[in-house]
């Protein structure tokens, strides 16, 4: 099954102008010494109590960005407002007609003159009022805003630079990898860690013990698990070839069931489909320590000579790798998780460093297309490296452009 | 002391024990805790699986929609008789048990990989490569000179790690040096980030200690 | 001392003895040295400051999970304001919370046998609404809480006379908050302390700590508290070796020790290279 | 999914969110997989009476139990006095709990070993972990206490936690980050050549 990105991407394009978002308010009508006199019908239980001014020049934005379903409303306090206990808060009404009936959508503290309604209906038209409350009663805006209407975008205006910086990358990748078919086989440096994993699955097989493979701790949507699952298939095909054992003891289901796939077509590729056990793979349990409690109990009874741990690490990174160290196993770990790698570089043998997780999968199988995409990323790193460098130049010079462009939500 | 009559308090507590003793050797207690821990842990994502996903996400939106006056109206959050066909395509995944059909399962996963590729992707641009970048551009100079010098160094530690993950070009000449010094920021980085995690780690140990010795044995 | 011995240690030795370190302290507390850093002193100075008998909010939003780092300054603090005869109303604000403060309270309130709930103290419980509730306390605390944790009626001025003090969030020259995380400090400042101008000190776990410190640049909060460290120098501003300082003396001698078993490594490591010349 | 991050529009918005929310239904499908894995794994092994086949009892009863246990109390299995919660509170967090404080003396076993300054690096590793360690605890500040106020322990661990580890910290996460996006693009692309992209 392919996904047709490129389609999608030109599809993104597709950009129409958001709509002009605000709209003028119409004027306040009245000036604060008439309202004062309004609304004393309404709330005669403080009799020293003047109800309050009316606040005034409310006014609404569609919320930008979004898929037409907010509204900002702001408004001009009341003049009594002014912490002197006569105003105790706002209530914003809402209504499909100018004329009401009115329904009650939020309500604020005095001093706040602001709300977003998020209870709105995409293209449709409201009436808004806001009501100022306090001890001496309530005192309706003298006018109505309106009609207010929530739309939808078509692009997220605050997310251009990411699009540019996948844009680039993806252009990077498919060239590099267009590149890498017509025959020139891009060149990688050695990852000492990636050799390692080779090498430790020879000595398990000299010392005729079984290979132990954790494809990390996290569901299959961190996508570091996908990385490990894949990377798992090269370790099967090799750990088939020696005819060495693999136990795969995985958290998730889903990651389960992949990684049963992977040893299965790791032992096909290197044409042993009949030496698969299938308990090699087995589901242990999602909950963290749990995993971790059944893998040490694996590394100290079954005394597997290599332990390979690639993908999502996170507190039991060292608790494994301490463990199994006192078995005396060679270690090979990898993961993305920046607060997890000191422990595994101070506890293994070989550590493959963030980025190099990824590119595991490409390097072991070797397969051109592969290496174009490491390739392609490796040029995006020169351009953000020089996105930095002029960046703090430009800032250095008080010109904040870039970084406000760079600014996403 | 004040030894506690709780039943359950007494389990934690001899269960607490069993784990600790792991640290002397593996032995028959700890074995029984780890096969007890796995059992029901596995057994509670079991169960919180069912009714936070499946009953509330699934079944009760799929009942609601077939007295609903538009079944097939979806809107965000409210998708009415669609949810069928993640239905489906979970039911596709016990294919797997009866071999000859498993392959059909292969749907359902290629479904849940493509949503997560798709989202972590973008997720990822953005957080931790454009929002990272832009907080990176600093001005180098602000007046005062320790405080720039400290923001010159973060810059250069920052571009210089950056070409230790340099894959294309053999790790020589200036590249060799730039990638050298960024090996240096690395490492201070994760003896400090080792540093940084034994406070909460002793910390946790001090929880359990207390657990021992004040619920347990009712020493204040 | 025979260090060809160390080198094949058995780490079962290290297990041993990091175990007696952390487990010592916490039976017999030895006193590390302490200093009283500023923002501590602050939130000692501020509650010293209040005047005798006055009312005091204090909000304590956390869970069982904060427990070794909030429970013991949560202790100290009820100590500092029953010793200045103050009346102290606690408001809950984290779902999982109300049974743990009901019971750091009444252990604490075992050493004042002359205080009763409802004159002295009252817990009000849990409420839902996070920020929406503190915006509530300002139109009225009884508003917010029609009852307390036992379920009284906090409009019924017999069984909890207390409340006839309180009216909002002027009746209180003080508002304590000890927080994990959200709803916590940064929500009290914004919607309440700010607002209100009410005078705040906060005590929080280690980790959201930094996150506080511009508020305590800005005068917001007028003290703060970080993790245990924090309880463990509010502990020594106030006089006691209370259950901070014990976990305190352990955390310290514990990273003592990480630290001592690096620089072993390194003698050994040192030993055998001379050794393997030689 | 990736158009909907840049296009908030309902037409787009709508299905991405209908997709995420088939994944996590079919996610939650998988979990009678894994059971179903446990239990024939465990069974096989009491059967041929393999090493530690009682403890695979326990693990099939504890499991069977749990699950018996919550599907039974119905909705409300999270209420305070159900048979859920006492297995949650009294079994499951206090044995988590405690697998989570043996790293306090793993972390000992492991400094005693690895930070051995062989090399420039490794001196950097140590030196580091000695200064932001110590530089957390009063211990720290006290012993470093007679040195102007910049010089002292607390003061430099922060300053190596705010330069030099953040820079570092920020070019893995920079790093990954494009290993993701890289790791993404080929399997949506399918060419990450295996069962993956749903080709055999």
């Amino acid at each position: 099954m392919r996904f047709a990105v490129p389609v999608l991407l030109a599809v993104a394009f597709a950009v129409r102008p958001a709509p002009a978002s605000a709209a003028p308010a119409r004027p306040a009508a009245a000036p604060a010494t008439t309202a004062a006199a309004a609304p004393t019908t309404t709330a005669p239980a403080a009799p020293t109590v003047n109800a309050p001014a009316p606040a005034s020049g409310l006014t609404w934005a569609d919320v930008a960005n979004d898929a037409g379903r907010a509204v900002t409303l702001t408004w001009k306090l009341s003049p009594d407002d002014n912490g002197t206990g006569l105003v105790s808060g706002y209530e914003i009404e809402r209504s499909l007609s100018p004329g009401g009936p009115w329904q009650l959508v939020d309500s604020t503290l005095f001093s706040i003159n602001t709300r977003t309604d998020q209870s709105v209906v995409r293209n449709t038209d409201y009436f808004y009022r806001v009501t100022t409350v306090g001890p001496g009663g309530r005192t309706p805006a003298l006018s109505v805003t309106g009609p207010v209407r929530a739309t939808s975008q078509w692009i997220n205006q605050t997310r251009w630079s990411v699009l540019v910086f996948m844009v680039l990358f993806f252009g990077f990748v498919l060239y590099f990898m267009a590149s890498a078919q017509s025959g020139r086989k891009p060149f990688v440096r050695r990852i000492a860690g990636i050799d390692a994993i080779e090498e430790a699955i020879g000595r398990a097989t000299e010392m005729g013990r079984s290979v132990l493979y954790i494809p990390g701790v996290q569901d299959i949507d961190d996508i570091q698990t996908v990385a490990g699952l894949v990377i798992l298939e090269s370790v099967a095909k090799i750990a088939a070839r020696y005819e060495t054992p693999i136990t795969v003891p995985v958290s998730y289901p889903i990651p389960y069931t992949i990684a049963e796939e992977m040893v299965k077509s790791g032992y096909l590729n290197a044409g042993k489909p009949d030496r698969y056990d299938p308990n090699s793979v087995r589901f242990v349990s999602p909950e963290q320590f749990a995993y971790v409690a059944a893998i040490t109990g694996i590394m100290l009874r079954d005394k597997p000579a290599a332990h390979i741990f690639m993908g999502s690490f996170y507190a039991e990174s060292l608790m494994l790798a301490e463990t199994g160290f006192a078995t005396g196993a060679i270690q090979v770990a990898g993961t993305a998780n920046v607060h997890q790698l000191p422990f595994f570089v101070v506890a293994c043998d070989y550590t493959l460093l963030g980025e190099e997780l990824y590119a595991a999968s490409a390097y072991l199988s070797g397969e051109p297309k592969l290496v174009g995409s490491l390739k392609g990323a490796d040029l995006l790193k020169v351009a953000v490296i020089l996105v930095i460098l002029v960046g703090c130049v430009l800032e250095t010079l008080n010109l904040h452009g870039l970084s406000i462009w760079m600014n996403t939500q | 002391m004040n030894v506690t009559h709780d039943f359950g308090l007494w389990v934690a507590a001899l269960l607490t024990l069993c784990i600790f003793s792991f640290l002397y050797r593996d032995n028959p207690l700890y074995k029984f805790a780890e096969h007890l821990f796995v059992g029901v842990s596995a057994g509670y994502y079991i169960v919180l699986n069912f009714w936070t996903v499946i009953v509330t996400n699934l079944w009760d939106p799929l009942v609601h929609a077939t007295r609903a006056p538009h079944p097939l109206s979806a809107q965000l959050g409210d998708y009415r008789l669609w949810l069928l066909i993640p239905g489906a395509l979970g039911v596709l995944l016990f294919t797997r048990l009866f071999g000859k059909i498993g392959w059909l399962s292969r749907w359902s996963l290629a479904v849940i990989i493509g949503v997560y590729a798709g989202l972590k992707t973008t997720g990822f641009a953005q957080s931790d490569l454009v929002a990272q970048a832009q907080a990176s551009l600093q001005p180098l100079w602000n007046g005062h000179v320790w405080q720039s010098v400290s923001v010159i160094l973060f810059t250069i530690g920052l571009i210089t790690s950056l070409l230790f993950f340099f894959f294309s070009r053999e790790h020589k000449g200036a590249l060799g040096v730039a990638s050298k010094i960024g090996v240096y920021f690395l490492m201070v980085s994760f003896g400090a980030g080792y540093g940084y995690t034994v406070m909460s780690r002793i910390s946790l140990l001090i929880g359990r200690f207390q657990f021992l010795l004040e619920d347990w044995l009712g020493m204040k | 001392m025979n260090l060809s011995s160390l080198e094949k240690l058995d780490r079962r030795w290290l297990f041993l003895l990091m175990g007696l370190l952390v487990l010592g302290p916490l039976i017999a507390p030895i006193g590390c040295p302490l200093v009283v850093t500023p923002p501590v002193q602050g939130f000692y100075d501020a509650i010293a400051k209040v005047p005798n008998g006055s009312t005091i909010l204090m909000s304590c939003d956390y869970d069982p999970a904060s427990r070794p780092e909030l429970v013991p300054m949560t202790k100290t603090a009820i100590h500092q304001l029953m010793d200045k005869d103050c009346k102290v109303v606690v408001t809950v604000l984290w779902n999982g919370g109300p049974g743990i403060v009901d019971q750091t309270w009444r252990e604490s309130m075992r050493d004042y046998p002359n205080k009763r709930y409802g004159v002295d103290w009252v817990n009000l419980g849990y409420k839902a609404g996070n920020e929406a509730v503190m915006v509530l306390m300002g139109q009225g605390v009884a508003n917010a809480f029609p009852v307390d944790y036992t379920n009284h009626s906090t409009a019924d001025l017999v069984a909890l006379p207390i409340m006839a003090r309180v009216r909002d969030y002027s009746s209180f020259p003080l508002l304590v908050n000890i927080s994990a995380g959200y709803p916590g400090t940064k929500e009290w400042v914004q919607q309440v302390q700010s607002r209100f101008h009410l005078p705040m000190v906060s005590g929080c776990t280690a980790v959201s700590a930094p996150e506080y410190y511009p508020y305590l640049q800005s005068g917001q909060l007028r003290g703060l508290l970080g993790g245990m460290a924090g309880a463990a120098e509010y502990e020594k501003a106030y006089g006691v070796k209370g259950a901070a300082t014990k976990g305190m003396d352990a955390q310290s001698l514990a990273h003592c020790f990480v630290a001592l078993c690096i620089l072993l490594g390194n003698v050994v490591q040192a030993r055998k290279r001379t050794g393997g010349e030689a | 999914m990736i158009l909907s991050f840049f296009v908030p529009h309902q037409f787009v918005s709508v299905p991405a969110d209908f997709l995420q929310q088939c994944a996590i239904i079919v996610v939650a499908f998988g979990y009678v997989l894994g059971g179903a894995n446990t239990l024939r794994v465990n069974f096989d092994g009491i059967y041929k009476r393999q090493p530690g086949w009682p403890y695979k009892i326990v693990l099939v009863v504890a499991l069977v139990g749990t699950v018996a246990a919550g599907i039974a109390e119905g909705r409300n299995w999270q209420d305070e006095r159900t048979l859920s919660m006492w297995i949650y509170n009294r079994l499951y967090s206090p044995m988590q709990a405690t697998m989570f404080a043996l790293l306090a003396f793993f972390i000992a076993s492991a400094a005693f070993r690895a930070f051995r300054v062989r090399t420039v690096e490794a001196g950097l590793l140590a030196a580091a972990a000695l200064i932001v360690m110590l530089g957390r605890v009063p211990v720290g500040n006290w012993m470093t206490g007679f040195l102007p106020h910049w010089a002292q322990l607390g003061a430099i661990q922060d300053w190596i936690m705010n330069y030099p580890q953040n820079a570092a910290k920020r070019a893995i996460l920079m790093g990954a980050a494009l290993g993701v996006m890289a790791t993404g693009l080929r399997v949506i692309l399918g060419i990450e050549r295996s069962y993956l992209s749903g080709e055999d």
